[in-house]
């Protein structure tokens, strides 16, 4: 099934099938994505949603027995990013991610936020301040912290460990952000907080979030994909999904029939 | 009353006590081992001491404990000690990371798998059969390329102990860096780092302490080895620096006079056990240090 | 073989006698098809002489004769003993077969680098002799627990146990041989017998003692030219354990067998005839020393042979 | 959009210089790699090529002699044998009875920490030390000599940490669920033990041993300082007697010589004879130890198979 | 608040305070346990039931720095079985237990249900293979597996291993036995196989059973009781629970409203 939208697209998922060894788990996946929108991707557990998202990294070719198939075209270039042509680490400085559980390095924080433009071969020490300031303004931790920019990440709690992993995204100025269930290892009021953050950074980024929570999905997105099972059974913008969806099976899903 | 259903129950019970009590003692063995060694190596030395006194011991240059005129400076020996140990690091260290990351970052599994078990292989050659690659493989071999290298030297153990020593550097580098958790790696590739920079400027940081403890180890180890140096480095108490001359360590020492007799209780035997002590206090920091050090990559993560 | 009886001799002392008393236990294993256990350690001939005054062997290796601190204490113990001479041994001064700088040393040039003096502060050829090269010199000598060591020194030095201490000092004559042979800037002495057997790999220093550069030979050791550095080397019996068959049959095997073995493994025999007095001499047990345990040098077959029928 | 495709080279040319260094580093590992394992293999084959002809079935039956060809290590490797057979006696079951107590029933106090970082500090005390331990204690105070039963001793301590650590690990292993069933059907805590705990961690146990005696083999400094380095062409007494009790202790008694201890010896005279002889005993000794690893990396590794928890 | 019952009772919980280290689990807890029949312990994740069903065997013992306060007595005799001066091994002997993940031993099947009895002193070998045959019917596995009874437990389905449990607690005739979530690592046809010999058991011994499943508990049990954070809001017969709870947070609980 292909699904058609309005806004001006980012990026464009045509036909994927994704398999682990022998098994597929991504089944003929279409999906477009808005640029500035949040797009949310919600569905039970082990239907494939993170599987899904980090296609979008090619963070499968870090493992062995992995296989992409079809197309992620990314625009305004319209390249196929899953395209074995195409080196995966271009791919990853342009479309930045945040996982699941914070995985901050064991560095400063201020060394977190700036790894990104190191790796870019960045050297100007003001440069990096000034971004790395902005980073940490960005993702609503300057305040907070400021002034123990060189403490050690480890040192802060978990939301803010989390927010630190998207100041460090956000440092390299990503064009894509994808958020892998960013608020499941986190208490309410951090979640909240968080999610503030998401929709105030889609004036920059455009942004894929997976999540099972679909209070979430309905408070923060623009546009959701229901997956059930490797396929995306309905998508449409969020509004439309959470009053009206048009098939029995996400209509289940979300008022908590199974799942 | 309580039923009871096993009319053995008191002699039951005697018996887990006395099991018990069996186990423990088994336990604290390890304890009195090392008091006995403290014990041994201490009182010996003490012995030692009241003929010599603590400021000539260290601060002396020279060592001829058994000559008409002796003198006891235990430098020359530490400074053998270290001399080898550093030639030993030098190779060691830089090899057993490298191979470390290769291992456990670039190479494919299976090659890992298969590479693994030949490291620890290799680990377990005896040291007896190293002292032989030294004197008779290695130092024949350099004496083509320093014309005027004497037969014993520093240079030769030196470079075999650390070749003896990689295996276990690099399995231990190995084991900590897999111990960091994939996703803070994926952290990492997701801005586009390269396996290097990864490897560098993340798994290792995240590793530190366990390379770190390896590391110590490893140098422990150097130090307290004892058959490469005493069949290659010479039996020269040599207050150097040059790794082309011969020198004795504080082990080659020790081994040097139980060669010969060490008749029980003369001076002679006490100086080995103050050697000894030295040794002992010297390998004794460095795995303290190194066991507190692997306790913290336990609780990181 | 199979698990042998309880027949033990046990040996040790002086790595100098070593190849001697190996040679002859072997060879007395295989005459007694293994059932007499010899073992033979190396603790240099002072270390071998505080085991034997403790009892500990039946044999004790020497490359000097017995001295008065020795004397004493195996008398605290009670242990008799029978002094038995050997083979004739000198000490060979050596270098590396590259250095072709030294024709030759006087024994005022050895003491001058052998003395404690000298330590840390003779380092280089030139310093012993001006035309000599400008090359570092490295030293290796005899472990402080041999016989050698206390021979060297007093010949040398003149007082027993005085030398320097930063050479490479074995008790082992094998681990000396290998440093010279792979330093072309060594300078080493050891047991003759150890340079015989490794003629190729080193070059022998004639030492000149007052009467002209002298080369240790067979025959220079034999007629007593090549001096100070020869001397005679004994095996001590503890009279206690002669009693025991197995000891007596392995002296008398000995002395019997000794002017051929020590031939074979490169030192000089005595004459025949100091090996019958040393045969009767056993034989009748004859206990104590025949050098009132002053450490002597120079001495020489014929006086050897004299204090031996003056006895 | 222009600035963006300036951006757009610069980011590439960044990533080309990334990946340089990441090139250039994978070829220094696999170099690293790879000479190691070079380095490695021209020693052994050195040591292969010089010994491989003496390796004759005489050069077993032997004993050590001063003709280098006539020589052989017939007390060396009996010596070894019996020294491994009282270091086996001491060290496995002390390290394996420290084992279950510091895993099972050591509470977590002051003594049990004390224990535990002082195992982990005794396996790194060198080995000489050991030596010297055994030169005061089993010599001099117990008066032992230099017999087999001070070499089996010292040895045996010298791989008591490693027993005791590898019993641990391998007692860890087993899930805590297993101990509680075993506890909610009456067992005690000695039954638990016998009848689970144990079996279930033989695997990695005997991997453990192994490890400890391939390494008691190989070590000769300790064995040097009690005095093993002398002239021994017989065997001990046998262990076994023609009279009542049929068994013989006397051997523990006797001098001994081993392998590695031959070994050094030969290569200490100067001789090349002698050295090719020290090379057919270094190749016994390393197949020797290589055999008993290569066995625990396989028992591990079938152990780890069987038993997936 | 203390709880009656018309049954014959087989234990009483008198006022039991749990702690771990300092933190207190249990908050004086009342029960009756009515004789051969299933009480059901229903509540939220981490409300304290595993922790009060293992102080029925005295599981706690096995930690240090745990502490029980109260009674537990089991009659006929009438003893408080928590009191120290009980030893907790005869305890154990008479109460049995199943645990949440089936646990058999790496022995053979036969080895498996054998146990209780070996350690108990029993060598004849017929009387053995009796109880072992008779306890393998008594759990229903007997047909499944005939004749395999020497093959390794390892080998069992996880269902068939967790019959295998039960029986090898049944084997020594315990007379209570306790179940913890003993369905929870099974698949829905192995569950009901569970449920069906737990209630064919209840004639022969004593049964508590705790599960967050509250089907299951209405499904099997006689009695039920909601606790909630380490107390016990409500028991009762389980159909007066289930049809009309008497306290708002049980009711809100059973409807799924929280938890
Ligand atoms: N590395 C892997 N190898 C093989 N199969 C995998 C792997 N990772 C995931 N799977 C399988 O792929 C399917 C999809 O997994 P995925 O992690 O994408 O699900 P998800 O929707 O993110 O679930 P959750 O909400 O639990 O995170 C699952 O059936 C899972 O078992
Ligand atoms: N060993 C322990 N040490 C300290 N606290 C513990 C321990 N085990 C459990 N707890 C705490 O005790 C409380 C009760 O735990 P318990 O396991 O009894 O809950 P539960 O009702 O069985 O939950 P679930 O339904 O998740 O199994 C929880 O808050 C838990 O965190
Ligand atoms: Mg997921
Ligand atoms: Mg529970």
């Amino acid at each position: 099934m292909e699904w058609t939208i309005q806004d001006e697209l980012k990026a464009e998922v045509r036909n994927l099938n994704f398999y682990y060894d022998q098994v597929q788990v991504l089944k003929n996946v279409n999906l477009p994505i808005a640029k500035n929108r949040i797009t949310a991707l919600i569905g039970p557990s082990g239907c494939g949603k993170t599987t899904y998202l980090r296609c979008f990294n090619r963070m499968h070719d870090l493992y062995p027995n992995t296989r992409y198939e079809g197309e992620i075209i990314l625009y305004p270039e319209g390249v196929n990013i899953l395209s074995p042509k195409i080196d995966p680490i271009e791919v990853r400085m342009r479309i930045g991610m945040v996982f699941q559980k914070p995985n901050p390095f064991p560095k400063t924080i201020y060394e977190n936020v700036a790894y990104g433009l190191r790796i870019r071969g960045e050297k100007r020490k003001n440069l990096i301040d000034e971004k790395v300031e902005k980073a940490l303004r960005q993702a609503a931790l300057w305040d907070e912290i400021q002034g123990r920019v060189y403490d050690l990440a480890f040192n802060l709690s978990g939301g803010q460990q989390q927010r630190l992993c998207i100041a460090r995204a956000l440092a390299t100025d990503p064009e894509i952000l994808l958020f892998d269930e960013p608020t499941s290892a986190l208490d309410p009021a951090a979640t909240s907080k968080i999610e503030e953050l998401i929709m105030e950074l889609k004036k920059e980024v455009t942004i894929v979030i997976v999540t099972h929570n679909m209070q979430q999905a309905a408070r923060v997105s623009d546009y959701t994909a229901f997956m059930y099972c490797g396929e995306i059974i309905e998508f449409d913008r969020t509004e439309k999904i959470f009053t009206q969806p048009s098939k029995k099976l996400t209509e289940d899903y979300i008022t908590g029939r199974f799942g | 009353m309580f039923r009871s259903m096993n009319p053995k129950t008191e002699r039951t019970k005697i018996k887990e006590k006395v099991i018990e009590g069996a186990l423990l003692l088994s336990a604290l063995s390890s304890v009195f081992i090392t008091l006995s060694i403290v014990f041994i190596l201490f009182y010996e030395a003490i012995g030692f001491f009241k003929y010599v006194s603590l400021i000539e011991f260290i601060t002396g240059t020279s060592w001829t404990p058994l000559f008409a005129k002796p003198t006891y400076g235990i430098l020359p020996l530490v400074c053998g000690t270290l001399l080898v140990t550093v030639i030993a690091i030098i190779v060691s260290l830089p090899v057993g990371l490298v191979v470390a990351v290769f291992l456990s970052e670039y190479a494919p599994p299976k090659v890992r798998d298969v590479a693994k078990p030949i490291l620890e292989l290799l680990a377990a050659v005896p040291t007896v059969v190293y002292g032989y690659f030294a004197l008779l493989f290695l130092t024949p071999l350099l004496q083509r390329i320093i014309p005027n290298l004497s037969s014993f030297n520093a240079l030769s153990p030196g470079i075999i102990m650390g070749i003896m020593i990689i295996p276990y550097v690099s399995s231990m580098c190995e084991d900590s860096m897999r111990a960091v958790p994939m996703h803070i790696r994926e952290g990492s590739y997701a801005t586009g780092a390269t396996k290097f920079q990864t490897a560098f400027k993340v798994v290792i940081p995240s590793a530190f302490s366990g390379i770190a403890a390896a590391f110590l180890i490893g140098i422990s180890r150097a130090i307290g080895e004892t058959m490469v140096v005493a069949i290659a480095a010479g039996m020269m108490p040599n207050l150097t620096f040059n790794p082309l001359e011969p020198v004795q360590t504080l082990t080659a020492y020790i081994v040097g006079v139980s060669i010969g007799d060490v008749p029980h209780g003369t001076l002679e035997y006490r100086s080995i056990f103050a050697a000894g002590v030295t040794l002992f206090v010297m390998t004794l920091i460095l795995n303290i240090v190194g066991f507190l050090l692997k306790r913290r990559i336990r609780e990181v993560y | 073989g199979s698990f042998a009886q309880e027949k033990i001799v046990r040996i040790d002392g002086s790595s100098t006698v070593y190849p001697i008393t190996e040679a002859v236990a072997e060879e007395f294993q295989k005459f007694k098809k293994g059932s007499v256990r010899v073992t033979v350690g190396i603790s240099g001939t002072g270390g071998g002489f505080k085991k034997f005054c403790r009892g500990e062997t039946d044999i004790s290796n020497a490359s000097r004769p017995i001295v008065k601190k020795e004397i004493e204490a195996c008398k605290q113990a009670g242990v008799e003993y029978i002094e038995l001479p050997v083979a004739y041994d000198g000490m060979a001064v050596v270098v590396n077969p590259k250095n072709n700088w030294v024709s030759y040393m006087t024994v005022a040039q050895l003491k001058m680098i052998w003395e404690p003096e000298a330590q840390g502060k003779i380092k280089r050829w030139n310093q012993v002799n001006p035309n000599w090269p400008n090359y570092p010199l490295n030293l290796y000598g005899a472990g402080v627990d041999s016989g050698t060591f206390d021979y060297f020194t007093e010949a040398i030095v003149g007082k027993a146990r005085a030398s320097r201490g930063d050479y490479t000092a074995s008790e082992d004559d094998n681990v000396l041989v290998q440093g010279v042979a792979g330093d072309p800037y060594a300078l080493g002495y050891f047991g003759y017998a150890y340079y015989a057997e490794n003629k190729d790999k080193l070059k022998i220093v004639p030492i000149d003692n007052g009467k002209g550069p002298v080369a240790p030979s067979e025959k220079t050791i034999m007629d007593g030219t090549y001096q100070p550095l020869s001397r005679p080397i004994f095996i001590y019996v503890n009279k206690k354990s002669a009693e025991r068959p197995e000891v007596r049959e392995f002296v008398e095997f000995y002395l019997r067998n000794a002017s051929r073995l020590v031939k074979q493994v490169k030192y000089i025999p005595l004459p025949e005839k100091a090996y019958k007095l040393a045969e009767e001499r056993f034989a009748k047990r004859k206990t104590g020393t025949v050098f009132g345990g002053e450490p002597k040098t120079g001495i020489k077959v014929e006086d050897l042979l004299r204090l031996e029928e003056r006895k | 959009m222009v600035k963006e495709m300036d951006e757009r080279e610069e980011i590439k040319r960044i990533i080309a210089q990334n990946r340089l260094r990441d090139k250039i580093f994978w070829i220094l590992g696999l170099l690293f790699t790879v000479v190691g394992f070079v380095v490695l293999f021209v020693l052994l084959l050195d040591l292969f090529m010089d010994g491989l002809p003496r390796l004759k079935w005489s050069f077993f039956v032997s004993y050590p002699s001063r003709f280098p060809e006539k020589a052989g290590i017939l007390s060396a490797w009996v010596g070894t044998a019996l020294l491994m057979v009282v270091t086996a006696l001491v060290a496995i079951p002390l390290g394996i009875a420290a084992g279950i107590y510091l895993e099972e029933y050591g509470r977590k106090n002051f003594i049990t920490h004390l224990i535990e970082i002082n195992m982990s500090n005794l396996a790194g005390v060198p080995s000489i030390i050991y030596g010297l331990l055994a030169l005061g204690l089993f010599v001099y105070f117990f008066r032992f000599g230099e017999s087999i039963l001070t070499g089996g001793l010292t040895l045996g301590l010298l791989i008591l940490p490693y027993v005791v650590i590898a019993t641990r690990e391998s007692i860890r292993s087993i899930p805590n669920s297993i101990r509680e069933a075993s506890y909610a059907l009456g067992s005690t805590k000695w039954q638990t033990i016998r009848h689970h705990v144990l079996p279930y961690s033989l695997g990695g146990i005997l991997t453990g041993i192994i490890i400890g005696l391939s390494r008691a083999i190989g070590e000769t400094a300790p064995i040097i300082t009690v005095g093993a380095l002398t002239f021994i062409a017989f065997l001990p007494s046998s262990p076994i007697s023609t009279s009542f009790p049929f068994l013989s202790f006397k051997w523990l008694f006797d001098p001994f010589t081993a392998m590695p201890v031959q070994m050094f010896n030969w290569i200490s005279r100067p001789q090349k004879e002698f050295h090719l002889n020290a090379a057919a005993c270094g190749i016994v000794l390393l197949i020797m130890t290589l055999l008993m690893n290569g066995l625990a990396i396989y028992l591990r590794y079938r152990f780890r198979k069987r038993i997936r928890w």
